[in-house]
């Protein structure tokens, strides 16, 4: 991260306190302003083909029984995020700051890491920035492999380079690799995979070789560090992302958080979504062309197929359409792996290329 | 191929049976189906034809009760009243005869119903251990105090005297004692002789009662009331609820020569008016004869009946506990933190006018059971019910009814609540409809449960005031700590955030914040749904 | 203060209540709760009736009948038998009075047991609809057919007879003919007239029953065999079930001047040197007269027989429906794959003798329902009991068994198992203990608990051999085909791995396997817990 | 791994075969012989401290209906392995070999997965080496960070090298890091730590610096690779191995399967355990010394705490033995992250400082 990106997320959380402190000084009862979260105001933003948050705003303040502790809570966050900002390389996990609350102030402790979740999620939308800006992070899930180099900051603070053809099993996103800066690529196009086993498989097979990829493993649902990942080196390098999921309504919304964020996390999904994504498949098409080894869909699959259909990113592309429509009349899913069945070399010398070939 | 019977020969065998064999046999209708509760049958009909007996002299009744355990399954159970006493002919028929009594003619809410009761406690006493039983009664201070050994004669359902005597120094005072042995088995707690008679002191506070039990303790429950409760009058049957069999009866044994004086004389509720119109809906003429009247014509009456708008009955046609003494009673049994009672208007079921009383004790001293189910009694005609719960009217409307409304728990808003609650729910009626003869639950009719639940939030919603009263006060002195504790908190974080050099004065935005409205924001804090994405 | 009055005031009230007042007011004991049990009640007293009457004398029964719905809850009901009819002089009284009859005071097997039934329908009649019942009888066949119209004096529980009359051209055989109409309600399914019908021709394969619907379908079930069945005889009670009000009542009543002859000839089972054997265990003489006896005397005698070891009932007091005919009923009613049945030897429950029959069909066109629950039949003295299923001995009996173990799917191993299986369970006996007076559940005695489950045992004991046997066929087929599959897979397999260059022969090996012993080596899989450490 | 190792197994595997073809040349029906792996065969070894699979053997007889179509799926999977050995450096995962199995001879086709996982574990009972020596590979979990370096086989072919500090968020260990010579390393102990969380912290907060230690993350419990990886370095350095888990009784049991192996995998526990191994905590003492914060131990907990009181290996230990008695008494349970409530520092400035004194 530039320095200039980190003082200008610092000015952000210090103005939440300068509100406060103004209101004291114009002898009001101070109350913050946090753009609401809930289902009403999630609306669809058909430029940016995906989930964003609308202009409705919740109030925390100072005056209402139920907000005081609440508002004294959300100051002491910002207040320990900015302080770790200024003064160290340290990343915190939301149940480290969990723990962590128990050394503040007598009554800020959180009782609940879901309080001190919410918290972190309303500072998300005060300021428009995900959590890990402020170094807020996940545990790292997914990992990535291929002809790029990445520069990086050593938890010492010494600055490195490290290019993910040279790590055996892959690079895990970590805290680190999320705020690597790019420094070379000579891939052409990204392949994000849902699981390790087909990760492993397309690594095995020379995938990365063969197509001149970078694979990405998402390790299911994408973490929201893999999707800032996918964004940045698809905005920064301009090459295409496709994305290769199981083949069940599960996989198709993988891929969809990918494209269009989640609506969990529409406050801050124009800084996570890669709206131009393709998906590979598994499709529905997929499992009765290919014959594939299949299961019944069940009851939950079902409603995804419901909700996804209703889904306004479904509206105008009729090849998730039709993919949708032929799920809920086949019945059946089918894993990645199912490929295995024309044996090892299947996935890649044939499906993937004429996948290619049929997305562009 | 066997020989043909004939009618003459299958006739020789036919006889009549008497309907003392026919109990004989079939005990259990009677409540008397195993040892424990038998023996809690016995001393419940003989205490409610002791109560029942001082009330009809209006006397204000004292009960003395005494349960000997004579061997590991026999006991003696003796029940003394003060009421005035059993004239010494009727003596053997009430006692020794199944299906004699005062009051099954008659319209009138009471205890006994049947004439059934006493005579079956008897029945059972001689099966069991072939014992009579004695029944001593006196009528008048000064006199003598008549003893009767008395069984029952099964084949004639008549009394069987073994033993008859009258002598100066027997009851200190007017009344009857009764005697039995039988063989039972004394158990505790909920279906015990105990609960009962602690819940029959509750439901009749205007009555003494003295118990010894099988273990030598003495319970003395000490009226908390000092006025016998008004005497129900016995009613003629209600319009809306005599069935065609028993108008056809009426109309053929009635002294009224007039249909028009039949319906305003035998039937309630009717005056001139309805009279003259039910004849013309009914298409008969006010002078006919109810006795010429045709099997078509005699379905008339009662079909119009039910079309004119006629009265509902009386109130004074029953006798509730009232809402005073309920309390009295609640209050002279366990310390609560908060009483409520109310006694509903009478209405009808099939004719027959009720009335329903709920009432209930919260906190204090049943808070020991706080988490507990609630404690629940029934009563039918200030009897205790002890058994049968589950297929009681009473405890369907108490699981039908939302408790979590008036603040009890109750987990998915039915069944049995939980919370430190008594409460009593009492049934008055001219008849009950027991489930059984051995009167245990009452059936389950929409009217009694439609009456059963509006009591029931009258009084819900007199516990959730008071609930939410002393929530109230606790949340108000809360409110206060919580703004002092937090908005120094509030400033100081702000400060070190905007890195303010300036301290600021707290006092006065605490002012503003503790005399704000207390109208709180509707915060929107449902968050959409989807997986937890990480973590 | 008000009046106290007076217990001479209060006696003048007193009076005797006649038993069909009792009834009247308290017919859900006799199984008339609601309309649509009440319809039900009503054939099924008057279709026993029936039955009773055309065994007892020994003629194949048939009966007739019809069931017309006049209005939306108003019903006629006409059963008709071609038994020996009924004379003249009794006709009133079996219809016409509550306790009249020629069982009660027999202990012998019977459908009736009370005299209550069938003047219960006809009270119940008068009481919803106010019409009389009518009957015609004929007794001999080329006499006339008595006709009567018959109500019940309540007051006095009393026949009322409303018309009497004597016809040629009546009836066309000997039998009774019963017309009643009353207030119902017609439901199908379970609770239903037709069902009640087709399980009773199912317990009596001898009769042969016609059955014409509300809705005007005939349904015609014949009789399976052509035999009735034998003559349940009359009994005395059995001395280890009697209780001391009983036997003190037989004492005082006996014509016999011996307490030895007493005990010979009034209770069953007991011989001259069982009777010396209780006398002296009393320590009573043997010459003694019994209506001498003090109280205390007679308690002697009971306690004796008890510890005196007497033979258990004989046989023919009782009639069971029997293995053959009950087989014969269920493959005339329903096409099954596999059945069986089992009568057990009668025994004695609290002095009385009972027998338990099971009988089942399985599988055939009972798999339409493969995985619904069995359908369970109960019977009494050959009467199908329809409500009540959960409180009764038989279901409770069915559902504690373990039925896993007789091939039948049943969660946790208790419950109603699930299945393509029909159960029947009759209880035959002198005496059968009903939970209420409406008859519909066994009560639950340990002695009947125990013979229902033995019997259970016996049928589900064949009932796994069947399908174990289909099961072991089916095996022995495809055990060829497996092995003639895998064997090359086996050996090819292992020549690749194995780098061989030849080619192996299957044929001898083949062979060897599957002529090798079916002992199937137990393989030890069961693979130790432990959480899935990966993927 | 070496070239003689791999002949070795291929070797073992054809052998399975060679015994059913000389039953066959004897006329006889070809049967074989597994190790047992049922609880009554599974042993205490007291002197190398695990459970192991004792005598009794099973077998599978073409003469058995039962048996026959499992011996045939026997031979077939691994013939499926030696030929993968012998012709291509391919990793196959448990679930790909499901699936691979369909184009097999008809008949052969797995059912459920479960079937061909038990055939793997009958492979690994007969020659006595776990799957991942025959290619048969877990999904990954665990990673590694530390100076020590590694020599790897890319899926092309190529020989490289890889020092573990030089990889911004740690080293996932994968098939190829499972596999790879270890060359060099500087560090002198292990921390093997449970949770993704503490793991980051240690990185953040420099203690593989302060303590010269390589740092494992677990990811929960260790998977099978990441046991191997510790035992190797163990054996190979000789260094000390320490364990850093949750405060509560599956903590400890993750420690116990890192030092003695699991019931589970007791037909190859010798070729995972490390028996030298030692708990750090967090321990029941830890909870009630350090003031944690702290949940209900669950019904769950207490069944655990009962197992591992009857297990053997806890018999000798008093420490382990008064800290499962301890737990039982406290009822409580506690997260490593608890101990940030003494701030980000504690854990490294002084709390494993005190353990590494305590436990020598």
């Amino acid at each position: 991260m530039k320095k200039s990106e980190r003082n200008e997320i610092i000015e952000k959380l210090t103005q939440i306190g300068k509100d406060v402190i103004q209101a004291v000084e114009r002898s009001e009862i101070p109350k913050i302003e946090i753009p609401s979260r809930t289902t009403s105001n999630i609306v669809y933003d058909p430029e940016y083909l995906c989930y964003v948050i609308g202009d409705k705003k919740v109030k925390r303040s100072a005056g209402n029984i139920r907000h005081i502790r609440r508002l004294a809570q959300l100051l002491r966050v910002a207040r320990f995020c900015k302080e770790e900002m200024q003064k160290s390389l340290r990343h915190t996990t939301k149940r480290e700051l969990y723990y962590i609350s128990e050394s503040w102030e007598k009554g800020l402790k959180f009782d609940e890491q879901v309080e001190s979740d919410n918290i972190i999620e309303d500072i998300e939308a005060m300021i428009g920035r995900p959590r890990e800006d402020f170094r807020i992070i996940p545990n790292p899930r997914g990992s990535i492999y291929g002809d790029i180099t990445l520069r990086y900051t050593t938890p010492k603070g010494d600055v490195k380079e490290v290019n993910c053809l040279d790590t055996p099993d892959g690079q895990a996103i970590g805290p680190r690799i999320s705020e690597a800066e790019i420094i070379d690529c000579k891939a052409d196009k990204v392949i994000a995979i849902e699981t390790s086993g087909m990760y492993n498989r397309l690594m095995e097979e020379g995938a990365y070789h063969k197509f001149n990829a970078i694979l990405v493993n998402l390790e299911g649902q994408a973490s929201r560090a893999t999707r800032r990942m996918i964004k940045r080196i698809h905005e920064l390098l301009e090459i295409p992302v496709y994305i290769f999921t199981d083949g069940d309504p599960w996989g198709l919304h993988i891929a969809m958080v990918i494209m269009a964020g989640s609506a969990k996390s529409a406050h801050i999904n124009r800084q996570l979504a890669t709206p131009d994504a393709k998906w590979i498949g598994v499709t529905a098409s997929d499992i009765k062309n290919y014959k594939l080894r299949s299961d019944k869909l069940k009851e939950v699959d079902y409603k995804r197929i419901k909700e996804l259909s209703k889904d306004p990113r479904y509206k105008k592309d009729e090849r998730l359409k039709k993919e949708l429509e032929l799920w809920k009349n086949l019945g059946k899913k089918a894993e990645q792996q199912a490929l295995l069945r024309y044996g090892f070399e299947y996935v890649v010398e044939k499906y993937l290329p004429t996948k290619f070939k049929e997305l562009g | 191929m066997e020989k043909v019977r004939t009618a003459e020969e299958l006739a020789a065998q036919q006889r009549e049976i008497s309907v003392a064999e026919f109990f004989e046999k079939n005990r259990h209708l009677l409540g008397f189906d195993n040892p424990s509760k038998a023996l809690l049958t016995v001393v419940k009909e003989a205490v409610d034809n002791s109560l029942d007996a001082a009330e009809e002299a209006r006397i204000l009744p004292e009960v003395f009760v005494k349960v000997e355990m004579l061997g590991e399954d026999r006991f003696k159970v003796t029940v003394e009243d003060n009421g005035p006493g059993i004239v010494k002919k009727e003596i053997p028929n009430i006692f020794g005869k199944l299906l004699y009594g005062s009051k099954f003619h008659q319209l009138r809410q009471s205890r006994g119903q049947q004439g059934i009761g006493i005579s079956a406690a008897v029945l059972y006493a001689q099966l069991t251990t072939g014992k009579p039983t004695i029944v001593e009664s006196k009528t008048s201070p000064r006199g003598t105090t008549k003893i009767f050994h008395i069984k029952i004669d099964t084949l004639k359902n008549e009394p069987e005297i073994l033993k008859e005597d009258e002598v100066k120094n027997g009851l200190k005072h007017t009344g009857t004692r009764i005697t039995l042995e039988i063989e039972g088995k004394y158990v505790q707690r909920y279906h015990s002789v105990d609960e009962y008679l602690k819940q029959t002191a509750l439901a009749n506070p205007h009555a003494s009662i003295t118990y010894i039990s099988p273990t030598g303790e003495k319970h003395e429950y000490r009226r908390a009331i000092k006025k016998l409760p008004k005497m129900p009058k016995a009613i003629k049957p209600h319009p809306y609820g005599v069935e065609l069999g028993i108008l056809m009866r009426m109309l053929k044994s009635t002294p009224y020569t007039k249909l028009s004086s039949f319906l305003q004389n035998e039937v309630s509720r009717v005056g001139s008016t309805s009279a003259e119109g039910i004849c013309v809906l009914a298409g008969l003429e006010l002078t006919r004869r109810p006795q010429d009247l045709t099997h078509e014509e005699q379905e008339r009456p009662l079909k119009a009946m039910q079309k004119v708008k006629l009265m509902r009955p009386q109130t004074d046609w029953l006798s509730p506990i009232g809402e005073k003494n309920i309390l009295e009673g609640l209050k002279n049994m366990i310390k609560a933190e908060f009483y409520t009672a109310r006694t509903r208007e009478p209405v009808v079921y099939r004719g027959n006018p009720f009335q329903i009383e709920v009432a209930l004790a919260y906190g204090g001293e049943l808070k020991e059971k706080q988490d507990a189910e609630i404690i629940l009694m029934r009563l039918a005609n200030y009897v205790p019910l002890l058994y049968q719960a589950s297929s009681c009217a009473i405890t369907k409307a108490v699981t039908k009814t939302n408790w979590r409304r008036y603040g009890l728990e109750q987990s998915g808003g039915k069944g049995m609540p939980h919370g430190p609650m008594l409460l009593l729910v009492h049934m008055a009626s001219t008849w009950v409809p027991f489930t059984s003869e051995s009167k245990e639950a009452i059936a389950n009719y929409p009217e009694i449960m439609k009456e059963i639940k509006l009591a029931i939030q009258d009084c819900g919603r007199d516990l959730l005031r008071y609930i939410r009263k002393q929530a109230r006060a606790r949340r108000e002195s809360r409110r206060l700590d919580i703004f002092q504790k937090y908005l120094p908190l509030v400033i100081e974080n702000a400060e070190i955030l905007a890195e303010s050099k300036k301290k600021h004065n707290i006092e006065p935005i605490l002012e503003k914040v503790v005399n704000a409205d207390l109208i709180e924001e509707e915060e929107e804090e449902e968050i959409v749904g989807g997986e937890n994405e990480e973590e």
